[in-house]
């Protein structure tokens, strides 16, 4: 176990970049973005991003090959090669939200595009010791720090950052000699205020929540809550564990020759369930709005034993109409 | 190699396309950068078709209709010169020159003025250079 | 404001009791403090409308889907959407009932909204029932924020534009949460023919976006709710001010002023339109 | 690592215009030259890929106990259309097979009633012909079908040969009848009253509009059949093919990977599928 001062951060980032893509928060005006470091940007650390690290494995657009017509014959390429990066300041509960879409993007039909970008990633994640406007972690067990997951954890005990690795790459960072050797003092410090914070951030109790949904089908609670909704893709876009997507075909004019793209689509949009012929399943909005919530706290646990939200708060942070998921969590209840 | 700017050119049917149509007649020399396409009316051209050329590749857009009072459908070019001078005015303020988008009165029986139109704008756009929305 | 509150939720109660209306849209206080907008309809709902320095969102966007009889609370912005929905045949005038509130101007955490500060219809333009005084109006906007960017060269101006839209990522918060924002079939969602892909691609924003920005010609009232939905913060306000500047010196219209004249595009002045 | 995203590349051997909007295409995978046959079961759908348009979700309407390999598609959507405007010899790209296709043991021994309803006698066709093929393992069959208006009916001929074959009835209905409609006019469901199977050891299998599954359904419950019995193919909303893309998601069920075909037991508690 090491630790290393805060003011060496920097340096930790520069070293690493010699080597290493980086994506880290970087604050643009008064907001916050995960975004590929250019040169004259500065890691931001202080608050979750607006958009969720998931962006990074399952990008808004992404070429899943490209198709080319020579005489008669077609020859496709599939867009595969990614470059080795790491995932700089990446919080606890995005961490899981990765962990869950390892899962659901595994499985039989095994997603090679999000597999090769997830293998090319290190995580260095971040204790979470304020927590921000809607998180609610404690209640998923995704925060605020972490026991696995990440290749390392950081976490802030005063002038240094405790680091905890718990892969070998992790191990590979911290032999930098940034790093200096932690005492069992440093480690007590870490869980005294990882406990602090734990009592900061509000816990809902989540019991039976996937049973009581059963019974709530058809109940008028969702069409209250969706009346304010405008059916906007805010919550589900920037959601780290909403995976979505459409696929289209897109060729260049009077040529056969063209891309198959996988993009980000959302179940808020009618668009989303408009079957050819016109019928659309769900074509109000309050069935949208119910349909995310069962996807993730009934759907999802019925079939992976985890629900479908890490409790990052980002939806109700940036919700023009107010929509609060843990609002709807203690209505069900 | 030179640059060659390229012009998306929408004519009305009754007036500009037949005077372009009469400067081929009439031998009248132009620069051949346009590409025209046909419309029965300037009232009739989308605000998005101008976007959607400039975004396409398109460094200039020329909009040509029947000189005001002697439109086909009376009003169609009245319509077309609110809805252009405010989107010429709403490109520039994002950062399109202006005078890649213009718009022209050319009737039946003006071919040289819509050659003359054609030449001026293609130099125009030489100097300007091409456009670039895409990096 | 405590008063106005106090007012709304009793003249809301009348118009439920009395069958007026069937649905109330104000603003509420949710759990955790967030005021947003709230749809009243049984008598005990109205103790949870609200009015404050915070009731920011234009409710008039929830008039295009609530058809039956219906109140809505209006500032001086809100207000002046209903007035255009009505008069673009989107709404009936006697199916609403317009409780209109004078505002001085809403807040986000302490500091004035940007539109208000410029705001110059804080009394609303139409209303059935007034609730407390009227407020002093400023005179002008000069549009200063829009000519800072004007004045810009043009590469500048279009290196600015290029990194704000760079960012957006297509979620149509701010069309949807814009009252002006009607059609079925949006153009930017369209798909035959099919103006904008459905992937994110960079040399389409400048399409997303004015396509927009000239469809707001002559009905953004600068409410302001876009630029507040944008989770990415790009300033759009900026451009749907660019447009209502030049709409206002072109065509002398302003949006939501005036029921009987028409929008500025669907009429031509002879004499005037000669200069353009 | 296997790229479940990378269609074969196939070649449209034969077209068969079956109504003004639906045509069956014979598919060639061109690798295996020889014809191979695809490895798939009757139920089982394929993902075709016009390059440049798009891929959608099409069931397979040939029976893997016969050579050619088919499919039939309305005309409905924008990939529809272009195929339609296919020639014979075009290439497409071919996904698949993908889903669980019907119970064929469940259906040993035992009467089967299959309706359906419009493009929906598609996937169903595929059963009927392999079951056809291996006619003594299964009792007496009745075929339900109706569609919109006479020339939406599809396979025609073949319905002809299924009713000549023993131990078999099929009964057709229309919507609306024209001049020289001389059969039955009315909903496919209707036609239940028309047939007497010997209901404890009957299955029923349909596929057509969600609207005709609904009281299809309802309607096979009056006469007494259990929900296990009742087993129906829901595609619909389907995208990618393989669980991943979320358009297909109903209850906690993935229509593409867990279905299409469902039993209405299966159903049952899905509170999106209501009767």
């Amino acid at each position: 176990m090491k630790k290393i001062p805060k003011s060496r951060i920097k340096n930790l980032v520069r070293e690493l970049e010699k080597n290493y893509d980086i994506i880290a928060p970087v604050r643009t005006g008064e907001r916050v973005f995960f975004k590929e470091l250019g040169p004259d940007d500065e890691v931001y650390l202080k608050s979750n991003p607006t958009n969720s690290p998931k962006e990074f494995f399952l990008p808004y657009s992404e070429v899943l090959f490209e198709f080319k017509k020579t005489n008669d014959e077609f020859e496709l390429k599939p867009n595969l090669e990614s470059r080795e990066r790491i995932l700089f300041g990446i919080r606890p509960c995005d961490v899981h939200s990765l962990l869950l879409l390892d899962l659901i993007s595994g499985g039989e039909f095994e997603d090679p595009y999000y597999k090769e970008k997830r293998e090319k990633t290190t995580l260095v994640s971040f204790s979470c010791l304020e927590p921000m406007d809607g998180c609610f972690c404690t209640s998923f067990g995704t925060g605020p720090s972490l026991k696995d997951g990440a290749d390392l954890l950081l976490t802030d005990i005063g002038d240094y950052y405790l680091a905890e690795p718990f892969t070998r790459k992790g191990e590979k960072i911290i032999k930098s000699k940034l790093f200096e050797n932690a005492t069992k003092r440093d480690k007590k410090i870490k869980d005294e205020r990882i406990k602090k914070a734990e009592e900061k951030i509000q816990k809902l109790d989540l019991e039976k929540i996937p049973e009581k949904l059963a019974s709530l089908f058809d109940d008028k609670l969702w069409d209250e809550l969706s009346k304010r909704c405008i059916s906007c893709a805010i919550c589900t876009y920037l959601c780290p564990t909403c995976y979505c997507f459409d696929v289209i075909d897109e060729g260049k004019m009077f040529t056969v020759d063209g891309k198959r793209i996988r993009c980000w689509d959302t179940c808020m949009f009618p668009s989303f369930t408009r079957l050819a012929g016109g019928e659309n399943p769900r074509a109000t909005k309050k069935e949208r709005l119910r349909q995310r919530i069962y996807h993730k706290f009934k759907y999802i646990p019925d079939r992976y034993e985890k629900f479908g939200c890490v409790g990052c708060g980002r939806c109700v942070r940036y919700c023009p109409a107010g929509i609060d998921i843990m609002e709807i969590i203690s209505q069900i209840k | 190699m030179k640059f060659k700017p390229r012009i998306v050119a929408f004519l009305c049917n009754w007036c500009s396309y037949a005077g372009a149509d009469l400067a081929g007649i009439s031998r009248i020399q132009y620069r051949p950068n346009v590409r025209v396409i046909r419309v029965m009316c300037s009232g009739r051209i989308d605000p998005i078709f101008v976007l959607k050329s400039l975004q396409q590749g398109a460094d200039g857009v020329l909009i040509a209709g029947c000189h005001p009072g002697e439109c086909h459908y009376a009003e169609g070019n009245y319509f077309a010169r609110r809805r252009f001078t405010l989107m010429k005015k709403l490109i520039e303020f994002a950062g399109i020159d202006p005078r890649r988008l213009r718009l022209e009165w050319v009737s039946a029986s003006e071919g040289k003025k819509f050659a003359d139109v054609i030449n001026e704008m293609t130099e125009d756009l030489e100097n300007m250079g091409s456009i670039n929305l895409k990096d | 404001m405590e008063k106005t509150q106090k007012e709304i939720q009793k003249l809301a109660k009348r118009l439920l009791k009395e069958k007026k209306v069937d649905l109330v849209i104000g603003y509420e206080k949710s759990e955790s403090g967030k005021t947003r907008p709230f749809f009243a309809t049984k008598l005990e709902d109205t103790d949870r409308l609200v009015w404050d320095k915070s009731c920011s969102n234009n409710l008039a966007v929830y008039l295009l889907e609530n058809k039956e009889k219906v109140a809505i609370v209006a500032k001086g912005c809100d207000s002046r959407s209903i007035l255009e929905l009505i008069k673009t045949n989107q709404i009936k005038r006697d199916d609403v009932f317009i409780i209109g509130v004078p505002c001085n101007g809403m807040e986000s955490n302490g500091k004035l909204l940007e539109n208000c500060r410029v705001c110059r219809y804080r009394n609303p333009v139409i209303c059935d029932v007034l609730l407390g005084e009227k407020v002093e109006e400023i005179p002008e906007d000069n549009y200063e924020d829009v000519k800072e960017i004007e004045s810009l060269p043009l590469e500048k101006r279009l290196g600015f534009w290029k990194n704000e839209f760079q960012r957006c990522i297509k979620c149509f918060a701010c069309r949807n949460v814009c009252p002006m924002c009607y059609c079925d079939d949006c153009i930017l969602e369209k798909k035959d023919p099919q103006w904008v892909s459905k992937p994110r691609k960079k040399e389409e924003m400048f399409l997303f976006h004015l396509v927009r920005a000239f469809h707001t010609a002559g009905s953004c009232v600068d409410c302001g709710s876009c630029e507040r939905a944008c989770p990415v913060g790009i300033p759009l306000r900026l451009l749907y001010r660019k447009v209502a500047k030049d709409v206002k010196e072109l065509f002398d219209y302003e949006a939501g002023v005036d029921l009987k004249e028409k929008p500025p595009l669907t009429k031509f002045d002879l004499e005037n339109d000669e200069k353009l | 690592m296997k790229n479940p995203y990378i269609p074969r590349i196939a070649e449209i051997k034969n077209i068969r215009q079956e109504t003004p909007d639906v045509k069956t295409f014979q598919i060639l995978l061109p690798k295996d030259s020889s014809g191979e046959i695809l490895e798939y079961l009757p139920g089982q759908f394929l993902e075709i890929s016009l390059f440049g348009i798009g891929e959608a979700p099409i069931s397979i309407t040939s029976s893997p106990s016969r050579r050619d390999l088919e499919i039939s598609v309305k005309r409905v959507g924008r990939l529809t259309e272009s195929l339609h405007e296919a020639e014979i010899g075009d290439k497409i790209g071919v996904r698949g097979p993908y889903g669980n296709g019907f119970p064929i043991n469940e259906l040993k021994e035992r009467d089967i009633i299959f309706i359906g309803g419009g493009i929906g006698l598609a996937p169903l066709r595929s059963l009927i012909n392999f079951i056809f093929d291996k006619r003594e393992n299964f009792g007496k069959i009745f075929i339900l079908y109706g569609a919109r208006t006479p020339q939406d009916l599809v396979f025609r001929d073949e319905l002809q040969s299924w009713n000549e074959e023993k131990n078999t009835e099929v009964h057709v209905t229309v919507d609306r009848e024209d001049e020289e409609w001389k059969g039955n006019v009315g909903v496919v469901p209707k036609l239940l009253e028309k047939i007497k199977p010997d209901l404890k050891n009957t299955m029923a299998i349909i596929c057509g509009p969600p609207i005709m599954i609904r009281f299809t359904v309802k309607a096979l419950m009056e006469l007494g059949l259990r929900d296990e019995q009742i087993v129906f193919t829901l595609e619909r909303m389907m995208k990618c093919g393989i669980g991943k893309c979320g358009h297909c998601n109903i209850g906690n069920k993935y229509v593409c990977i867990d279905g299409p075909v469902f039993s209405y037991a299966e159903m049952k508690d899905v509170p999106e599928f209501k009767l």
